[in-house]
């Protein structure tokens, strides 16, 4: 595709800066696809307020870009683009200059719409939640390299390498050695003491460093002394910081060898968070087996 | 396909060209008789080589006079007209005042009036009252006036583009209204000054017509050639004239530097950037418009 | 509280100067003008003031010849400037890459050598006996006794050449301006470079069309150093008949006629391209500021 | 020290002449371009021999363009601190009229008197020379390319000739071009009618409709005959002498018909700072030897008897030149354009300038 | 204070743009404020060094701030107005222009440099995140009015107004009359059929309109049928949508008065999230007395 002269490949963009003809109006801006592939007045007229019908802008079909708002104009760029129903939709960051509330509301309506035509829309995006919520289909690029391909859950879950499982969420690197691994899994000593058992043994062989990923809300916080469940792997840490965050609390855990531990307590309910473990506080982190999960060194970039 | 388009670019390029070398020619031409060691008077057809003139570029009785009478009108006028342009460019665009879209409009007249006519009318001005006597001053005064505009648009056309937030921090940081201006808004907006004086000298050093209006006996460069060019003109003033071009052009490729580092670096938004000689073209794009 | 007054009256203060200026030598010379152009009498007498409106009849039916001349070639000179400097405009913004401010250099270079100057250059290159006009007649485009000089075509390229930077440097401006990422939308919407020039380009440009039209045609309707040097009395324009009327014949009555009649022809037709032009100019600067 | 100057306005006759008085030690000329050596001998000298300091302005392009300038001031007696201006005779009678001159006191200038020659003694707009001495004189005359005319022009009528269509021109000077082409058609200038003179503008028309005169021009026909871009023209014989050193080409002939005598005046304006030191120059460049190193180098008619026989010594090939120092024989072909009134100058004026355009 | 002119105040204020003076270095802005009341150079000097020291720009120091990234420009505006010491710092949106990331950051970072030079930060903010982690107390404003000013756990917990519940976070807001109300509570027939009893009345008094709100993490969601604890209270309802956000999933219900709940399920393990309702299913939502709050209608904006 990428040796075909733009204006013959069937892909449209949607761009990081809408790039709106500014001298044209709204419904001239949806309808310049259409015009140069000779399709005839009526029915491009007729495709044009279909398309603005589909994002709501029926109303400012003569409107210029410059009086619409962020939100609008987005969608008039995504309306030019649907508009000429490509193979396939790129969209370049296309809620990045948006502010939060809008976003957020704009994302259910992009997933509305391509629900609606059924276009593979290809989505760039640096937000992470953007990511997990609006796709079907994850690629984390790194520098130009894909480092994972899956569905959300995967790479939130079983992240493939560690840049992957820092980019999406918050990450738990502990780091440790393989003493044992084979088709079901493998066994870490981890630096911070214990042994630890993962699932999938991430193709990783005995004797080489590795990381065990946990994700804050995978992890219990319990106090020290009580064992907990016993069955239940864990590592020891004094709490580092503690911050509120309405529907969870998120607690920084220091462990032995200082890794930083990041834990997501669910504000559930009032008295659970009030006996909490405060700042200073030393405090165990258990999670079941099938919550951990092995990233091997060499996959870290 | 890629071949034509190949084509149209090189023909588009081509076509460029030659619009320079349309620009370019005379100059040459006149560099290139600057050297000329004509029989006579008369230089326009090449005889041979020569570096006489430039040997002795004031030999011509008179136009070192006015060259000098030139370069000290141009000079103050620039002076003249760029800080009074300034001050109304900033009065246009950071006050809403009454009257002031009839105020632009006045402000844009001259520039749409031919300079005879703003010649002639002066002209008129200074034969009823008789004073001051034509000379120096009346052509100093009749500079300014028609400078005046072209300060104002070039300056305008800068200040809009200007981040206003950057004088509100000032004052949040305890400057005072005069302390702002002087540290923020001027700095900044001094490229636009900048291209406007260069504007201004340069219309100025070149006008012929509203001078010729309002000389008296006094003599400018452009009115010696004049005369000059009744009888014929003598290499030393092509000498000069190819002097006056080199010299522009070293100061040209200095601001245009120094501009490209302020643009670097200004707030305004960078598609403000003008030609240091830019003309006011966003000023007659808003007349357009209104 | 007087700090709120001296806010209010700051604009007013700013605008005095510069506004006091073109008052004086602008705004009340043309009342002299005015009154001048009403007058009778012959320049031994003396004039006086008889409200004689007939010699704005007058003037317009002697002269309408040179009127009419003086709009023709300058809309001439003005449609070949933007064919000339349009597409070096655009190659310069476009393809300029580095070279973009050293290019735009080389178009302002004109007007470092002095008016009078480049012109009587151009009588040199235009001559009977010179290049130009020898190829051209071996070609045969120009008749073996013809002449290029003293015709309309020297006059009028004369007056292309000396306002074709008028036209380019707001050209460039505006196309210089204009978001790369919008020619990008619109090869992504299957835009052929034809359509994307003439939908996205072109029309994002106009307001440099707008004002380099204004500042080419303007001067160049009231020049008369072109036809003065590379014409003849045929090729006379209004200018000549002004600058001749007041200065040679001293026939200030007719000459401050005609200059008013020229300044309401040249308003007039500002305003109508302003019509014309505006909203387009204003869509491509709103453009602009997003 | 600065002499009285005379009220305006007044009646010639009425004018007392300039008072004497001492030598200034500033002086205002206005004169037009390249009309002295190029050294400006003359000039240096007198301030040599009174220590006086001369402003030289070369402001006079054109004798109405100049008037123009000046009427302002002049009429209100002031002279815009000039004390000598040098116009055409036309003009200087008109200068006259209008009492913006003072009047001479000739026993400050006994040089001028002695040396004047008889042709310009008096001139019908001032016979006894009380407001105007002399500064050159010339000839209007065609000027040809001998190289490219296919025979030598006797008269005015073969400007017209169509061989030359496109390679005339004529002067801008109303009294040069009208004079000879009137003379042309059987008028005598001297005391032609309006009407005839309406006639020769009428004709010159014609030909500028036509295209068979290129152009009118002021002195810069001089170019246009040296590249060639102009044949056979209406030109001075001054410049005509200049050319011929430069390009043997250029020849000078006195139309059969008549050519017309004109001399540029020295004048001393109302209101003059210096006019007694005026006087004195005048007086100055009355003397041969001095009058010479001018003469030498604008190469118009000498006003001045004995410069001749200076230059005779030195130049021998200036001093023979009939165009310089022409004999009576040679000056009978000649005319001198009459005075003309107000209205009449008025109507043919307006006529001209239609013509050539302007 | 408003009628003193800008440059009497003892404030200082950190601009949306950041607005840096681009004509002077990284030093020179910080410097400018000082410079206005003539403290001595050497003074100036010093405290600018050290103001850059804590924003860690030092390095920085002589640089133009086009030259400057996003966040260094945002911490050289901040140094710029700390370095005067104002009595009270207003901040406004100061993160609002940098990407996720590096908000993330920053914001632990301001909230070091305050806690280290101790002056009172007024921040403004659009992101409820932002506020509740930043804030000792918020004031919420909705079009100038101020509409609840509290700690960040209260106006989470018990949001004074609908649009305050709104506002911060994502509320469950179910209609509803009151039929008691007194000191130690109230009692409200929701539209969507039960009655529930809240903690406190909120100066409600029966009869009136009002609102329940439940944040969506209070909320328990189980299938029909099964009473769960009989003693809660809860609601009944159709699951519409099912969102996975990564650390937690987002379902949202309709209850019979098409009231939308929104519901937000702890990714703690895996097999709990297999069994949890689809799109479609009915489901129970229940919380505990503690978690429900009463907003009256009035207070809705
Ligand atoms: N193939 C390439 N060759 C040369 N330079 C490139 C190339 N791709 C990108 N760049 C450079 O990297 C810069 C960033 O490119 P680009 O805008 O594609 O990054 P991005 O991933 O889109 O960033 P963002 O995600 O913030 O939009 C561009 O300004 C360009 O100069
Ligand atoms: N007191 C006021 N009087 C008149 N107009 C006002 C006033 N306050 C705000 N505005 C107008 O409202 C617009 C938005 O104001 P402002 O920038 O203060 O909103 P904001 O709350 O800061 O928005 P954001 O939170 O997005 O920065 C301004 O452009 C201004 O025109
Ligand atoms: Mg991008
Ligand atoms: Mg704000």
């Amino acid at each position: 595709v990428t040796d075909l002269p733009a204006f013959r490949r069937p892909t449209n963009t949607v761009f990081q800066s809408y790039a709106l003809f500014p001298h044209r109006s709204v419904e001239q801006n949806v309808a310049f696809g259409l015009q140069r592939q000779t399709v005839d007045r009526a029915e491009v007229r007729r495709r044009v307020a279909e398309e603005l019908e589909r994002v709501g802008l029926s109303g400012e079909a003569k409107r210029k870009p410059a009086q619409l708002s962020g939100g609008q104009q987005q969608r008039v760029a995504l309306a030019r683009a649907l508009v000429n129903r490509p193979a396939v939709l790129l969209l370049d960051e296309p809620l990045g200059a948006l502010d939060l509330k809008l976003r957020k509301q704009l994302q259910v309506e992009l997933k509305r719409i391509q629900r609606d035509v059924g276009i593979t829309f290809i989505y760039v995006t640096h937000d992470q939640e953007e990511a997990l919520t609006m796709s079907d289909r994850i690629a984390v690029m790194n520098r130009g390299v894909v480092e994972q391909v899956a569905d959300p859950e995967t790479v939130y879950e079983r992240p493939a390498t560690t840049f992957v499982a820092g980019f999406i969420g918050v990450s738990n690197l502990m780091p440790g050695e393989v003493i044992a691994a084979n088709g079901d899994g493998a066994q870490l000593r981890l630096d911070a003491g214990p042994t630890v058992r993962t699932p999938q043994s991430g193709g990783a062989t005995s004797g080489e460093r590795a990381h065990a990923v946990v994700r804050p809300e995978k992890l219990v916080l319990s106090p020290v002394g009580e064992g907990g469940d016993a069955g239940r792997p864990s590592v020891e840490g004094q709490v580092e910081s503690s911050l509120y965050l309405g529907t969870a609390t998120q607690m920084v855990v220091r462990l032995g060898d200082d890794t930083r531990m990041t834990v997501l307590v669910p504000n559930a309910d009032a008295e659970a968070r009030r006996d909490l473990p405060a700042a200073g506080d030393s405090a165990r982190l258990s999670w079941s087996d099938e919550n951990i999960h092995i990233v091997r060194e060499g996959q870290a970039e | 396909m890629t071949l034509r388009r190949r084509g149209i670019d090189w023909l588009l390029n081509a076509y460029a060209g030659l619009a320079l070398v349309y620009l370019l020619v005379p100059i040459a031409v006149i560099v290139v008789f600057s050297f000329n060691n004509p029989i006579g008077r008369f230089n326009f057809i090449w005889q041979d080589f020569s570096l006489d003139a430039w040997k002795h570029p004031f030999a011509v009785q008179g136009v070192g006079d006015a060259l000098k009478t030139s370069l000290e009108i141009a000079a103050l006028s620039t002076v003249g007209a760029t800080i009074l342009g300034t001050l109304t460019a900033l009065a246009l665009v950071r006050y809403e005042f009454k009257g002031r879209a009839p105020v632009n409009f006045f402000i844009f007249i001259p520039l749409a009036t031919p300079e005879v006519v703003l010649g002639a009318a002066l002209l008129s001005q200074f034969l009823n009252l008789g004073t001051p006597q034509l000379g120096f001053a009346t052509i100093l005064i009749a500079h300014i006036m028609f400078n005046l505009s072209f300060v104002v648009i070039t300056v305008r056309s800068r200040l809009i583009g200007f981040d206003r937030s950057l004088e509100e921090a000032a004052q949040d940081l305890g400057a005072t209204p005069w302390e702002t201006f002087r540290l923020v808004t001027l700095p900044l907006i001094m490229p636009g000054v900048i291209s406007a004086a260069l504007l201004a000298f340069a219309l100025s050093i070149d006008d012929f017509v509203i001078t010729n209006f309002n000389s008296g006996s006094t003599i400018t460069f452009p009115l010696f050639i004049w005369g000059a060019a009744r009888v014929a003109i003598p290499p030393q003033i092509y000498v000069i004239a190819t002097m006056i071009f080199l010299f522009t052009v070293a100061v040209m490729i200095l601001t245009v530097w120094q501009q490209r580092r302020a643009e670097k670096m200004a707030a305004v938004r960078p598609d403000d950037a003008e030609p240091p000689l830019g003309p006011p073209e966003p000023a007659f794009a808003q007349r357009a418009a209104a | 509280m007087p700090a709120r007054l001296r806010k209010a009256a700051l604009p007013y203060l700013l605008l005095l100067p510069g506004l006091g200026w073109l008052l004086l030598f602008f705004a009340i010379p043309l009342l002299y003008m005015a009154v001048e152009s009403l007058k009778t009498g012959t320049i031994d007498t003396g004039f006086r003031l008889t409200w004689e409106f007939s010699n704005y009849t007058n003037a317009l039916s002697d002269y309408s010849e040179q009127f009419v001349r003086s709009f023709e070639y300058a809309g001439l000179a003005t449609a070949i400037s933007l064919l000339i400097g349009y597409p070096l405009a655009y190659v310069i913004a476009f393809r300029g890459g580095r070279y973009r401010n050293a290019l735009l250099l080389l178009v302002i270079v004109p007007f470092f050598v002095t008016y009078l100057i480049r012109t009587l250059s151009w009588e040199t290159i235009l001559s009977d006996s010179g290049i130009v006009v020898n190829t051209l007649q071996t070609v045969g485009i120009v008749s073996g006794d013809g002449r290029l000089l003293d015709t309309t075509v020297s006059v009028v390229a004369g007056i292309t050449y000396n306002f074709l930077p008028f036209m380019i440097l707001p050209l460039y401006a505006s196309l210089e301006r204009i978001d790369g990422r919008l020619l990008e939308a619109g090869y992504d919407l299957y835009g052929r470079r034809r359509d994307v020039f003439l939908r996205v380009t072109l029309p994002l440009s106009m307001p440099g069309v707008v004002a380099g039209v204004l500042l080419t045609f303007i001067p160049a309707a009231g020049d008369f150093i072109n036809a003065e040097l590379l014409g003849t009395p045929r090729q006379f324009m209004i200018g000549n008949v002004i600058q001749s009327r007041y200065l040679e014949v001293a026939d200030y009555p007719t000459a401050a006629a005609l200059s008013f009649l020229l300044m309401a022809f040249m308003l007039v037709l500002v305003v109508i391209w302003a019509r014309i032009a505006g909203t387009e100019a204003l869509l491509g600067t709103e453009g602009e500021r997003r | 020290g600065t002499d009285e100057p005379a009220g305006s306005g007044q009646k010639a006759s009425e004018q007392k002449p300039i008072a004497k008085g001492k030598i200034a030690d500033s002086l205002y000329i206005a004169n037009w371009p390249l009309y002295i050596d190029e050294k400006r001998q003359s000039l240096q000298d007198f301030q040599k021999k009174y220590g006086t300091k001369i402003k030289y302005v070369e402001e006079v392009n054109d004798n109405t363009e100049f008037f123009g300038k000046v009427r302002q001031q002049y009429s209100q007696g002031e002279a815009g601190g000039r004390d000598i201006h040098v116009v055409t005779d036309w003009m200087a009678a008109r200068m006259i009229r209008l009492g913006f001159v003072q009047k001479l006191d000739h026993s400050a200038m006994p040089n001028v008197d002695q040396n004047l020659i008889e042709r310009l003694k008096s001139p019908p707009f001032d016979p006894k020379r009380d407001f105007s001495v002399p500064w050159q004189s010339g000839l209007t005359g065609i000027i040809y390319r001998k190289d490219k005319v296919k025979r030598e022009p006797k008269s005015v009528d073969d400007l017209f000739d169509p061989a030359y269509k496109g390679k005339v021109t004529m002067l801008t000077e109303m009294r040069d071009t009208v004079g000879v082409v009137a003379a042309s058609m059987g008028a005598d200038p001297e005391k032609a009618s309006v009407d005839e003179f309406m006639k020769a503008i009428d004709k010159i028309g014609q030909a500028s409709d036509s295209g068979q005169i290129r152009g009118f021009t002021g002195n810069e026909y001089t170019k246009d005959i040296t590249k060639g871009d102009s044949w056979a023209i209406i030109g001075w014989s001054g410049d005509a002498v200049q050319l011929q050193a430069d390009n043997p080409n250029i020849q000078f002939v006195l139309p059969e018909t008549g050519g017309h005598l004109w001399t540029d005046n020295m004048q001393v304006p109302v209101g003059a700072p210096h006019a007694f030191t005026a006087e004195k120059y005048m007086d100055f460049v009355y003397q041969p030897e001095v009058q010479a190193v001018i003469a030498a180098y604008v190469n118009y008619i000498c006003p001045v008897n004995g410069v001749k026989e200076v230059l005779a010594k030195e130049d021998p090939a200036i001093a023979n030149n009939p165009l310089i120092f022409p004999d009576e024989s040679f000056l009978k072909d000649t005319f001198i354009f009459r005075g003309l009134k107000p209205d009449e100058e008025q109507q043919l004026d307006n006529a001209f300038q239609k013509v050539i355009g302007a």
